[in-house]
């Protein structure tokens, strides 16, 4: 065998309250996947900013095909092949998806000027040999992509000229199954390229898919490296969470014949002609490829985009719903899917993040005090177990998983009638996931109507009573959970017949 | 093993000392304007005895209650993530409208609730720019920077400053309360500075409005989501800015005895933006306090004071707050950096 | 039409110059003129372009109070190239050749002159010099170096009267009212020996401040005396009998000035003639008794 | 909107028709600009029939040339995401040390180097208060802003103005270029800007400095990891907007024959701001042309020398500029908003 591509030796790293790394090494041989584990928190992405000079290791070396590099900065660790797929992709909103690939490194003409042409050649270049034909619009300005389509920028970025190792942080929690499929084929495609390959996932049944190697982190420490055919998901798991998780979830179904939610006709600028009914204590999935408009669903039902047609019942009452506030006004909760857009203020603390939603119920006359908001939502950041130091901790500071629990605690605590979760799990690790299953449960117990997109068919399969696709704009009939199987929701999904 | 039950603790032990219980209060960004303030005021202190006389005390309070006032409602629209270039406009017509309603109506109560109220009508004027025709605060507020002065012109007669020598409004602008033998009183100015800080520091720490405006400011999508509605936040933010730029407006009048369109009011955006943010606001929004933007306007009050009583000629003085401004900050950024090495030292080494 | 005449004025906001725009319009409109108002908020910059803008718009006749003295040559060349007449009002200039363009009112020495006489004698006449610990504030807008004219003009002048050099103390505002109170406060704390003072600005807002200031600190209006250079603000107290620091003022009527300049403007547009190199306007030092012959108080 | 669109555009479509080439060369967003300009225009010439000489229309050139240049330079700092308070500092520095130059050693070229290079250093300073201090791009150059300007009057003998009478120096403040008998010629400041400018449009449109700038503005972690220097860039892009505010502060000399320490440099930050939001930057950065811009630029010199020839009195005179201002910025807004609605209806009707 070559010599290893990326030789990590002893990497420590600490934050004010946390020691996020110590002592992990981990070699990566040429056309190797190595899959990177653990629970939120455990030091995941910190270890690939590390490896890509966005931070400052405090111990320990790195060497890129032999050489040791210094990682000082960001420059360094490019021109010396490492490259990161980030967890949340960086997106510059004011310039093409085109030029978003290109920045740092753009083409020139023998003059020194930028090369547009040249720079949308070699996009559309890549696109094809990648397999994201048609996906991309590579003049679309940047703020107006999609996750799905910055996810691809982020790649393409990553793949341009010069790259030995390359880091995939979470890349499917923003895709489909479909699209997850076709990063594997790339994955697969630049292992035979020779490329060293790190990955990094809460969805192990994809690291068993995909890689040749594991390693395990918990709580910034390393707990194993094992060669992916001698060990198994539950070994994985005992690993990274030092104990046995049940596997899967069941439900029992609770849901009582009182209609929470009662949509007729629903139209906008991206539906046509949607009705469906929620019961109390009903969780309804919601499933769908990318752009069959499932978020923007939870959208109009929620105020923040306007609907063009039809009638919302909240409990049987008619709801005028015109933007969030009422929504809000109408017992209704919303916890997006994009939570560094949409979901948090990054710069405030965890206490007020959880808390926002509930201000106006806590508060008395107005006025608010921090003793009641620890009161309400603590029990939820415990229970979701999110990892920080304090309370107090700026938000945009937590690990990504730990960010999603700080919005599902929201609205958790502000139990309304009826709840939507849009990917409510999405980069959650697996024995929260579980936990957060258990509170989506308990809240359907206690009456609420809880609408479910997820983008993930083992927990739509396990947690709804009932699953509806949506495809185009439309959605299809309702599919019971017992007639519920992966394939006829991928069917209906594609549009193509069931068999 | 969650940290959470660390932050519980944190909050749960009451029995914090003084000194702790007085830097959480003050911020921790803070304290480097409060270093700043002591280092300023020990070479002060050193070069002239007068300093610290009872009198050029209430002395610097009397004079930062204009910038002061309108530092205030300045927090909360940089907070938000917004601007309010139209503050020294507004106090310019609160002024006026102050001194004709008392000149003409004999009611200094009235003048002082007219100056406010009108200075509510141009704060409503700049959230309907805003939000109705969706132009940015900077430029929204630009212009009325520039239309509001106009008008202050236009209501005045003539154009001209309206004289006021109602003595009741001039205790306003320079009377002491508790006034005795041996102690020269605190100035009304002041204590109404103070009234009101109190009161914003309280709104924005423990209210739901005060609250809704950090989240606004941090993240206008995600606050919209949670419930608030951001539209009438923003009337409701610019009316508390526009309210406290007429009540400084009010004091500008009973300190000069005169309604004044424009002198005395002029460059009070520079002065309050410039707190706000030496206070520790972010340009971004979401964050800043209302202590940190006092402490900033008692520094350049100080300052300025301090360079007053030295007799330093205005071209030093012009350097000299530079200066000022950069070292506050500076201090500030070089704690931060040393701190967070230490605790992140601390967290190597297993806490 | 051709009949028309531009004023230009360094701080068109300023009662004073409100003022002597209400007196050019008036004289102008009375011989068949139009006349316009530029103000350029004390920006040289903006002052060129708006003397470049009143000959596009068709002016015979400019009149300019600079904000900077040191713009003579650059108005007076574009001035005489256009062919149009130029007058300088208030604050002279010179022209390139360092030959003086013609002017109309009161200059700034001679102001800040007459100031510091005024004040000199009334400290002579309040018995001060003999032992009293006195002081004399002149309040300053140091950047400004029209203003800078007077106060030197004026500290001059009260030292020949018998104060000494050391006595006088320089406190720098803005010209605002506001400024002035805020910069002498510290002044006077600075100061403790010192129990009666007097008092001379650029402007009766910096002589108004430093009075606000004064009275905070516990002075009686006895132990003050202040002249005023405008005497708007002096007035005041005055009218209302009210005591105040305000012991005489220099009174420019604005107005005055500003006839002067149509006048002068105008009769060479028709004439053809010269301009009168001088024309000096009405300008007197007044005081609580006999303010009310020389102006309004309003 | 994003040149970069208008690029792909053109090379998309090759054969656009030469008013589509204009709109893309102008940027949809600044067509309000133009709309609000031709209304303005339309007004102004029914008003007086001076507007339309050519000797007014070359008065308005000149007469943009000073706020011009710093606009140029201000584009750059906002699309970065930063901003420059202290530019008309600057220029009173810049416009004093070239007067020196020019009366001592009698050069004009040396002159107007000089002003350039001290414009230069200045913006180093900012840039490494920013970057090394780390103190916000606000309160660095609120900071700066001042003592630049105490700075200025230091360097001036006794702070008065410096009276240059240099025939080569006046020139480049008002002489003309290809002057005939007919024609009377373009100002000579004025076709300095129009070269600053054009060069700016091609820096900021197709090198990878200008680009570099978008990226950094509109996310600096994107920016940062992609290999771009931050503290480098920062470092250019003051230095630039020194150098430009120098070169307006030697206009300013050139123009009132003295060198200003403040007076004729005051105010020129507000002014420069107002026309690079109005031309459509964002606050946050990442957006904002050198196109716009200078419309923006001619738009509110166009106003200014229309109400002059009208002879508007200054009180309406700051009225109307504040409606311009919110005019012009919501008609491009209204204008997006209906844009968009046909979208979404087009999108409706059939994907
Ligand atoms: N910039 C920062 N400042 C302070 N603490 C940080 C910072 N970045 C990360 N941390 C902390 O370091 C720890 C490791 O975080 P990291 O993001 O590496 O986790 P992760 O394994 O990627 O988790 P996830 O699966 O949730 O993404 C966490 O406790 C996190 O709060
Ligand atoms: N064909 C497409 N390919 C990629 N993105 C698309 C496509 N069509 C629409 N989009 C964009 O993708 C985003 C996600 O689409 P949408 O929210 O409608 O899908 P969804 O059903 O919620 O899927 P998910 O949330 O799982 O990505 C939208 O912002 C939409 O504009
Ligand atoms: O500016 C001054 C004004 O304040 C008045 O005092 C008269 O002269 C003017 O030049
Ligand atoms: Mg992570
Ligand atoms: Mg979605």
């Amino acid at each position: 065998m070559s010599s290893a591509i990326l030789d990590v030796q002893g990497v420590g790293k600490s934050f004010p309250g946390v020691k996020a790394l110590s002592n992990v090494s981990m070699k990566v041989f040429p056309g190797e996947v190595v899959a990177f584990v653990g629970e939120n928190g455990a030091g995941k992405s910190t270890f690939l900013k590390i490896l890509c000079g966005d931070y400052t290791l405090d111990e320990g070396k790195v060497a890129l095909d032999g050489t040791e590099v210094s990682h000082a900065s960001p420059l360094e660790a490019r021109n010396a092949g490492f490259r990161l797929v980030r967890q949340e992709p960086e997106i510059v909103p004011h310039i093409s998806a085109a030029e978003n690939i290109f920045i740092g490194e753009y083409p020139r003409r023998a003059s020194g000027r930028v090369d547009h042409a040249k720079m949308r050649q070699i996009t559309t270049e890549m696109l094809e040999r990648y397999g994201f034909v048609g996906v991309l619009d590579i003049d679309a300005l940047g703020r107006t992509l999609s996750p799905a389509q910055q996810h691809i920028v982020e790649i393409l970025r990553a793949l341009k000229d010069g790259v030995k190792v390359v880091a995939f942080d979470e890349p499917t929690a923003s895709l489909t199954t479909e699209e997850a499929d076709r990063l594997f084929a790339l994955i697969r495609q630049l292992r035979k390229e020779g490329l060293g390959i790190i990955y990094v996932s809460h969805r192990l049944h994809e690291v068993m898919e995909i890689s040749d190697r594991v390693v395990v982190l918990k709580d910034g420490v390393q707990t194993g490296d094992l060669r992916i055919e001698e060990t198994t998901e539950q070994d994985i798991v005992n690993l990274m969470v030092g104990r046995e998780l049940a596997h899967g979830y069941s439900r029992d179904e609770v849901s009582t014949p009182e209609v929470v939610l009662e949509v007729e006709n629903l139209s906008s600028r991206w539906h046509r002609d949607i009705s469906f009914q929620i019961r109390a204590g009903e969780i309804v999935g919601f499933a769908g490829l990318v752009g069959a408009g499932r978020t923007e669903l939870a959208k109009v039902l929620f105020g923040e985009f306007e609907k063009s047609g039809g009638t919302v019942k909240i409990c049987g009452e008619v709801k005028t719903i015109r933007s969030p506030a009422d929504a809000i006004a109408a017992n209704i909760g919303f916890a997006p899917e994009n939570r560094k857009a949409e979901g948090l203020i990054l710069v405030r603390s965890v206490i007020e993040n959880a808390s926002m939603a509930v201000y106006s119920a806590l508060a008395r006359m107005g006025v608010l005090r921090t003793s009641a908001m620890i009161e309400k939502v603590s029990p939820f950041i415990q229970k979701l177990e999110i990892k920080t130091p304090s309370l107090e901790q700026e938000v945009g500071k937590l690990s990504g998983g730990n960010q999603q629990k700080v919005v599902l605690a929201r609205w958790l605590a502000a139990a309304p009638r009826l709840l939507i979760l849009d990917e409510p799990t999405r980069a959650v690790d697996v024995g929260a996931k579980a936990e957060i299953y258990r509170l989506i449960d308990d809240l359907s117990k206690q009456g609420l109507a809880i609408m479910m997109i997820s983008s993930e068919m083992p927990e739509l399969l396990s947690m709804s009573d009932r699953i509806i696709v949506m495809r185009d704009g439309q959605i299809s009939e309702p599919i019971e959970k017992q007639d519920a199987t992966e394939e006829a929701i991928v069917n209906l999904a594609l549009g193509t017949k069931a068999a | 093993m969650s940290i959470t039950e660390n932050a519980t603790l944190q909050i749960a032990s009451p029995k914090s000392s003084a000194l702790k219980r007085f830097t959480n209060f003050v911020g921790a960004e803070n304290l480097s304007l409060i270093i700043a303030l002591i280092i300023m005021v020990a070479l002060i202190a050193t070069q002239t005895e007068f300093f610290f006389s009872a009198r050029n005390l209430m002395n610097i309070g009397q004079n930062m209650a204009v910038v002061g006032l309108i530092a205030v409602g300045m927090t909360l629209v940089i907070v938000s993530a917004g601007l309010d270039i139209s503050v020294g406009s507004i106090a310019g017509c609160a002024s006026v409208v102050c001194a004709l309603t008392v000149t003409q109506m004999g009611t200094v109560t009235g003048g002082v609730f007219a100056g406010m109220g009108i200075g509510i009508i141009l704060g409503l004027i700049n959230a309907t720019i805003i939000s109705i025709l969706r132009v940015n605060p900077v430029v929204a507020t630009l212009a009325t920077f520039s239309a509001f002065r106009g008008v202050a012109f236009l209501i005045a007669p003539d154009g001209r400053p309206v004289g006021v020598l109602d003595p009741n409004l001039a205790w306003l602008g320079s009377g002491r309360l508790f006034q005795t033998e041996s102690f020269p009183g605190l100035p009304v100015a002041f204590l109404l500075l103070v009234l009101v800080a109190v009161v914003a520091h309280f709104v924005m720490t423990s209210t739901v409005f005060g609250r809704s405006i950090y989240s606004m400011g941090g993240n206008p999508v995600a606050a919209r989501l949670a419930g608030i509605n951001l539209t009438r936040m923003r009337y409701a933010i610019y009316a508390v800015s526009g309210a406290l730029s007429g009540l400084a407006g009010v004091l500008v009048t009973a300190r000069t005895s005169s309604g004044q369109p424009a002198s005395g009011t002029q460059g009070l955006e520079l002065e309050a933006i410039t707190a706000v943010f030496l206070g520790g606001a972010l340009m971004a929004g979401g964050k800043g306090t209302i202590v940190g933007s006092m402490l900033a306007v008692l520094l350049l009050a100080t300052l300025s004071n301090g360079m007053n009583l030295l007799g330093i000629p205005t071209f030093y003085q012009l350097v000299a707050k530079g200066l000022l401004l950069v070292l506050a900050v500076a201090i500030g950024q070089w704690r931060l950096a040393r701190s967070e090495k230490q605790q992140a030292k601390l967290a190597a080494a297993g806490k | 039409d051709d009949k028309e005449i531009v004023a230009i004025y360094k701080s068109g906001t300023q009662q004073y110059f409100i003022d002597q725009g209400d007196g050019f319009k008036a004289a102008a409109e009375e011989l068949g003129y139009t006349a316009k108002i530029i103000n350029v908020e004390l920006d040289a910059n903006l002052a060129i372009s708006a003397v470049s803008d009143a000959i596009a718009s068709g002016a015979k006749g400019i009149g300019l109070t600079a904000p900077d003295q040191a713009l003579g040559p650059a108005v007076a060349r574009s001035a005489d190239e256009a062919g149009v007449l130029l007058v300088a009002t208030d604050d002279p200039i010179m022209k390139e050749d360092g030959s003086p363009v013609p002017f109309v009112g009161f200059d700034g020495v001679a102001m800040g002159t007459k100031v510091g006489e005024r004040a000199g004698e009334l400290l002579k006449e309040s018995g001060w010099l003999d032992g009293a610990r006195y002081g004399v504030l002149s309040v300053e807008v140091q950047t400004l170096s029209v203003c800078n004219d007077r106060t030197d003009a004026a500290k001059e002048q009260v030292i020949a009267a018998g104060a000494s050099a050391d006595s006088i103390v320089q406190v720098s505002y803005d010209g605002t009212a506001d400024t002035s109170l805020a910069a002498t406060g510290p002044v006077l704390t600075a100061n403790p020996g010192v129990d009666k003072w007097v008092v001379f600005a650029c402007n009766d807002e910096g002589v108004l401040g430093a009075n606000n200031a004064l009275k905070n600190a516990g002075f009686n209006p006895d132990d003050v005396i202040a002249v005023g250079l405008g005497a708007y603000e002096a007035c005041r107290p005055w009218k209302e009998g009210i005591p105040s620091g305000f012991k005489a003022a220099l009174y420019i009527s604005g107005k005055d000035v500003g006839d002067a300049a149509a006048r002068t403007l105008i009769n060479s547009i028709e004439t053809g003639e010269d301009l009168p190199l001088k024309t000096v306007a009405n300008t007197t030092i007044v005081g609580p008794d006999n303010y009310a012959d020389y102006m309004s108080c309003d």
